[in-house]
């Protein structure tokens, strides 16, 4: 039992670190309908820039971990906003109302030089950083076992809960997130209304790529250690979570992310290590077989 | 009437020039400060950066000067629209000439071996090229023709290396036994994969493809007694001249022939070899396009609830084609590891059903000498390459980002009509679809 | 496998297509409820109603694209009788014979008008060209059977006078000659009734007419048996024999054009009464003239 | 006589290398209703949406209220109080009719919200039923009613009005312009009108102008344009063009 609640905090940690990036795919998804390949990498780029800012402060003598951790936070996401604010600039404007796959291959194309270009930045060699919230709490010692719950995977998972909260009334509520939605449904339509369609992309990845800075800074807290190529394999989780929960939904986001996280942990913990990504494949496989659209996602009425 | 000047028409395009590249240094600044001019490096004590000013530096100088200079020339006010795009008369002509082009081209690549001055490196780019020119067509049926987007398409081209490999080590079968079999095994896959999920739509279809390359990729990986893990398989028999081994024995190639012993003919062999694998993917495509399956592959991808109209079956087209380009794949895969002699997981990343991908799409979905034209691009290039390998893989990438922005459809977007009464005339790629699937 | 449901009780010799109690529920609203008419050989079957009166839906459920909740489709031709709730989108035109366009056009637009037509004899290609197999090899009849679709195709673009646009794309064709060429795509899979969404929707009057006398001449000359949504009521009234108005998903006048034009029920739902708003607009732009 | 409200002179616009628009030359003055009838694929959907400059006209200019706003972004032209219900009505479908009205209402920042959704209501009864549904759940007609409030809800001084009449019932088509006369005559909204219903629309509007292959071939007075013989011909009664 106490072995089972481990795994469950442990995979509802990594699930919320997943469901924050998978929204930023399910987001620019959803308004410009296209798979954001550069994704994982624009989140593997805030894991870098979280833990450069977390240097420099330490370097200048700011040591009060929650401090640094707020700075840190609010530094990496505006660094990383900026990053996905340039990316959706060069690689996806000039391909708007383009074909589908367009911009597609120019992801990937945007996929592979960040990768890169990261790793000539910074090097090739993994980045550990040591333990800047040691501790947690402990419970049920009672037969042997101990179930540990550290201060990082509360913080993860507080910060994720609020992070959602803010976005579902930003996106339901304001004239900001009733524009993403237009431009979600009706591009042309929105523009005629007086929407300005392209600023409302631009913040939508500027959004996706914030919130993928706060993933990338947990999961520095979390592992201790990132390299230049944690982007490729997050990201492809993270997007099976946004598939799962059904593309271009929040809450489907959310959940597809916690879905892959526990899927992943438990798979780890009873059965084998090596098939944990077979086993949220196919999941994911499975789901879509039964439902085409994903757990939550809208199901496509076809109009004839 | 005193209509206010258009913003278009600002004071001076110099000032607006200078002040849109300041913008853009000030960007490339915010980027580059903290990515560039901080890098982060292990210590005695920990973690440490070590700064590196002078590269941040230079990228801002660099962002300021080329963004200035592209306002003063490529996109200087009112040209900005027309500079990139291709204007339609040139978009036919390349159309018209590639008929020559084509028939050109295999030409050279049938006699470039013999040519004097081909070296034997030129030689084997030529197979590394022809193996890729001969997956692009391969994919060309699922995405170009079909259009269905298939994100997993290494995942055939490794299951015809295993079964070439498994093959010819564990039972001792020729390559000219394994090389149907490896194909038929791959597109069985691609059928057993295909059936269940070739109702779902778009992106779904892509994310799944995708997952099923990594699941193959990851069998291959923890699967030890039967694929060796990560470790692959080696000592995979070498191609034989139809039983002729290429060795320097008395029943060797070069023996029996009468000729001296050179390394060579192997490699000769080999490339006439996928050059002749290529070729019959491609007649083979082109017969098909001209069938009802190929009309049906092509109505698919410009609207299927047509189709379904008209009594097509959706799933068993669909299926025909995934299958046919698995088999494709299979026949590359069996070639591939028959080449190396060693095969292992790595060689089945997903960045390689990227790059087929690419290729397919870099060269005008649907178009046979547009993917060819593409897979030589980019992999020769790439290969050219070799020696900045540090920045190789950055370029890449930007290339790939601009071909895309400079023709969204690819090198050749036109499509060619597959039947006509009076006269052939080629389609503009703005009217064909690209399919949903 | 028989496709055939000859157990199924059969129809008046007169009548094509037996639409019984069809209902058809989308999550908890009822777009289609209780709705049933006779489609009759050798006549053209109009369908009208308000939009939103489950017109649309009607003809999804008998081309197969929707699978009625509720309801028997019973379809008896020279081929044999079909329950056509129970086939497939693409087993009904194949096997049942029912083709359809649709209310916006669903041209193949990059493949050519000729194209086009080849693809809607898909299925007797394929049989020709050895399910593919042969036709790879270059074996077997398909050159001939190919000739003979041209030949087939050449007939009908002669009929709606698009020969000379053959070999162009079908997005490139003015928006009456697509619709006419969708219409020739579906008579091409020898249908033994065509569906038509709306076929008049954005034609001028002009192409109207020339409509009119096309679908006269399939049903005179091919044989075929029409059912039509239409709003437009001088095409309505001018070419159909039967008239069904449904309104709300349910049935509320089924007869001759004449006497559903009549009804009191039809007027109030959908044809209005007088045009007496125009006319006062008239007036008061003639006050201001004088 | 006093500046036309909107004026667009000599306008070409192309769609990828086809022209779509040869030169066009309107004008509509305040206060009053305009039509513009044409065969479908003539251009007139294409100049509704070149006054929004998607896409942008190439040469020529267009003048709304004095200011030339051929070169204005289409956002910007939609702050001006120039609203368009388009072709295809384009409501939101995901959105409720709530929303879709809130949406009309972005450009004037809320101000007089609550006031224009009474009124709104109150022209459309049926809306207000509806206020909750989502936009793709309504039929046709109801559509057509909520493109045209939503367009209202920005406070125009011109609505363009592409097709309204479009695959809608002659019940529906009748109410719906009654409510443009009654916008009209009542609040001197001007309306510039796109319709393939050249009986309906000649009837309704004050001035009209006649479109063909991206060229105006005609122009005059409503009621003129009905009596003139080309007009009945290619329009009105079908036969010859």
């Amino acid at each position: 039992m106490e072995y089972f609640l481990q795994q469950l905090i442990n995979g509802v940690t990594l699930g919320s670190i997943y469901g924050l990036i998978a929204i930023g795919y399910t987001m620019v998804y959803g308004i410009i309908g296209m798979i954001n390949f550069a994704h994982g990498d624009v989140f593997m780029v805030g894991a870098f820039l979280a833990l450069i800012v977390y240097l420099a402060l330490v370097a200048i003598g700011i040591t009060f971990v929650p401090l640094a951790l707020l700075i840190v936070l609010l530094v990496a996401m505006a660094l990383t906003a900026l990053y996905g604010w340039t990316v959706e600039r060069i690689a996806y404007r000039p391909l708007r109302g383009s074909f589908r796959l367009a911009p597609l291959i120019s992801a990937i194309g945007m996929s592979i030089f960040l990768q890169n270009f990261v790793q000539q930045a910074q090097g090739a060699r993994v980045k550990p950083l040591q333990p800047v919230a040691p501790g947690g709490f402990q419970f049920g010692a009672a037969d042997g076992f101990v179930v540990n719950v550290s201060y990082v995977q509360l913080m993860i998972v507080g910060a994720t809960i609020a992070i959602m909260t803010g976005f579902t009334l930003l996106v339901t509520k304001t004239s900001l997130g009733r524009a993403q939605r237009a431009c979600e449904q009706d591009r042309k339509m929105a523009a005629l209304l007086g929407v300005d369609v392209d600023r409302t992309i631009s913040l939508t990845f500027v959004m996706g790529a914030a919130l993928a800075s706060v993933a990338g800074l947990m999961y520095l807290l979390y592992y201790g250690v990132i390299d230049f190529y944690i982007g490729f394999v997050a990201g492809v989780k993270a997007f099976t979570a946004a598939v799962l929960g059904g593309i271009g939904s929040l809450p489907g986001a959310m959940l597809g992310g916690l879905l892959i996280g526990l899927i992943e942990t438990f798979w780890s913990a009873y059965f084998s290590v090596e098939y944990k990504d077979v086993a949220a494949f196919s999941i994911l496989a499975i789901v879509l077989i039964f439902l085409p659209s994903g757990l939550l996602g809208r199901p496509e009425v076809e109009k004839v | 009437m005193a209509a206010p000047a258009s913003p278009a028409a600002a004071p001076s395009p110099l000032i607006a020039a200078v002040k849109d590249a300041g913008i853009a240094a000030l960007i490339a600044l915010g980027l580059a400060l903290p990515m560039l001019g901080l890098v982060t490096t292990q210590t005695q004590a920990g973690m440490g950066l070590v700064p590196h000013w002078d590269r941040v530096a230079i990228a801002v100088v660099a962002v300021f000067a080329g963004r200035l200079l592209l306002n003063l020339t490529l996109w200087r006010p009112g040209r900005r629209k027309s500079a990139l795009a291709v204007p339609p008369k040139v978009e036919a002509t390349l159309a018209r000439t590639a008929k020559y082009l084509g028939p050109l081209a295999i030409l050279f690549a049938i006699v470039m071996p013999l040519l004097p001055f081909t070296e034997r490196y030129a030689i084997d780019l030529g197979i590394l090229v022809l193996t890729y020119v001969m997956l692009g067509w391969g994919l060309n049926i699922v995405v170009g023709l079909a259009g269905l987007l298939d994100l997993g398409y290494v995942a055939f081209y490794a299951v015809g290396a295993y079964s070439y490999a498994l093959l010819a080590q564990n039972f001792g079968l020729s390559f000219w036994i394994c090389l149907p079999l490896a194909g038929i095994l791959a597109a069985f896959w691609g059928v057993l994969l295909g059936f269940p999920v070739l109702r779902l739509r778009g992106d779904y279809l892509a994310i799944v493809t995708l997952a099923f390359g990594e699941i193959i990729r990851i069998v291959l990986l923890n699967w030890y007694w039967f694929t060796g893990g990560p470790n692959g398989i080696s000592g995979i028999p070498r191609p034989t001249f139809f039983g002729i081994d290429f060795d320097r024995g008395p029943d060797g190639f070069a023996a029996t022939f009468g000729l001296s012993y050179s390394p060579l003919h192997r490699i000769l062999f080999l490339y006439y070899l996928i050059l002749a694998l290529a070729l019959i993917t491609n007649l083979v495509t082109i017969r098909l396009r001209r069938l009802p399956i190929g009309r049906a592959w092509e109505a698919l991808r410009e609207d299927e609830i047509a189709c379904r109209s008209l009594g097509i079956n959706t799933v068993n087209t669909k299926l025909t084609a995934f299958a046919l380009g698995a088999m494709f794949a299979g026949f590359a895969g069996s070639f591939f590891a028959t080449r190396q002699g060693f095969i292992s997981p790595e060689s089945f990343v997903f960045m390689e059903s990227a790059l087929i991908l690419a290729i397919v799409v870099l060269g005008g979905m649907g178009s046979q000498f547009g993917v060819a034209v593409a897979a030589v691009v980019m992999i020769g290039g790439f290969e050219l390459f070799r020696e900045f390998s540090d920045y190789r893989m950055i370029t890449f990438g930007l290339v790939m980002v601009l071909i895309m922005v400079w023709r969204p459809r690819g090198l050749v977007s036109s499509r060619s009509p597959t039947v006509f009464l009076k006269e052939k005339k080629a389609i503009s790629g703005a009217l064909v679809q690209e399919g949903h699937g | 496998m028989t496709l055939r449901h000859d157990d199924a009780p059969a129809l008046p010799e007169d009548v094509l297509l037996r639409v019984e109690r069809l209902t058809m529920r989308f999550g908890g609203l009822t777009a289609v409820n209780d709705v049933s008419f006779d489609v009759r050989r050798g006549e053209i079957t109009a369908l009208i109603g308000p939009n939103g009166a489950g017109k649309t839906t009607v003809f999804n459920c008998i081309t197969g694209f929707y699978k009625p909740t509720v309801g028997r489709l019973t379809l008896q031709s020279g081929n044999g009788r079909f329950l056509l709730e129970r086939l497939r989108d693409h087993q009904i035109s194949r096997t049942a014979g029912v083709a359809r366009t649709f209310q916006n056009i669903r041209l193949f637009g990059g493949m050519t008008v000729l194209e086009n037509l080849l693809v809607a004899q898909h299925a007797p290609l394929m049989k020709a060209s050895g399910f593919t197999l042969l036709g790879v090899l270059g074996i077997g009849g398909f050159g001939a059977a190919e000739k003979a679709a041209i030949d087939k195709a050449k007939a009908w673009l002669e009929r709606i006078d698009l020969i000379d646009r053959a070999d162009d794309p079908a997005a490139d064709l003015p928006y009456g000659d697509q619709r006419r060429l969708e219409i020739a795509r579906a008579m091409c899979t020898d249908p033994a009734l065509l569906c038509l969404d709306e076929p008049a929707a954005g034609l001028n009057p002009r192409e109207s007419l020339e409509l009119n006398a096309l679908l006269r001449s399939i049903r005179d000359r091919d044989g075929t048996a029409l059912l039509l949504i239409e709003h437009d009521m001088s095409v309505v009234m001018e070419i159909s024999d039967h008239v069904i108005v449904l309104d709300y998903g349910k049935t509320i006048s089924d007869g001759a054009p004449r006497a559903v034009r009549e009804d009191p029920r039809v007027i109030a739902a959908y044809l209005g009464v007088e045009d007496e708003e125009v006319d006062e607009v008239e007036r008061e732009i003639e006050e201001a003239a004088s | 006589m006093s500046a036309p409200l909107l004026s667009i002179e000599g306008v070409t616009a192309y769609y990828g290398a086809i022209a779509a628009l040869k030169g066009v030359d309107v004008t509509v003055d305040e206060g009053e209703i305009v039509t513009l009838i044409g065969a479908n694929g003539a251009g007139k959907s294409t100049l509704m949406m070149t006054i929004f400059g998607a896409p942008q006209a190439r040469d020529g200019r267009i003048v709304f209220d004095g200011r030339d706003i051929t070169r204005v972004p289409t956002h910007d032209i939609a702050r001006m109080k120039l609203a368009q219900s388009p072709e295809g009505r384009r409501v939101f479908p995901r959105m409720t009719v709530l929303e879709n009205l809130q949406m009309g209402a972005a450009v004037t920042s809320y101000a007089h919200y609550d006031e224009d959704l009474e009124r709104m209501f109150a022209i459309f009864p049926r809306l207000k039923e509806r206020a909750s549904q989502r936009g793709g759940t309504l039929s046709g007609g109801e559509q057509q009613m909520l493109a045209i409030a939503r367009a209202l809800m920005s406070r125009p001084r011109l609505l363009l009005l592409d097709e309204p009449s479009l695959g809608l019932a002659p019940l529906i088509v009748k109410q719906i312009f009654s409510v443009i006369r009654e916008l009209n005559r009542t609040e001197g909204l001007t309306v510039f009108l796109v319709e393939q219903n050249a009986y309906h629309a000649l009837k309704l509007a004050h001035r009209g102008y006649v479109m063909v292959n991206g060229r105006i071939t005609l122009s005059g007075g409503g009621r003129e344009l009905l009596e003139r013989e080309e007009v009945r011909a290619a329009y009105l009664e079908g036969g010859r063009h």
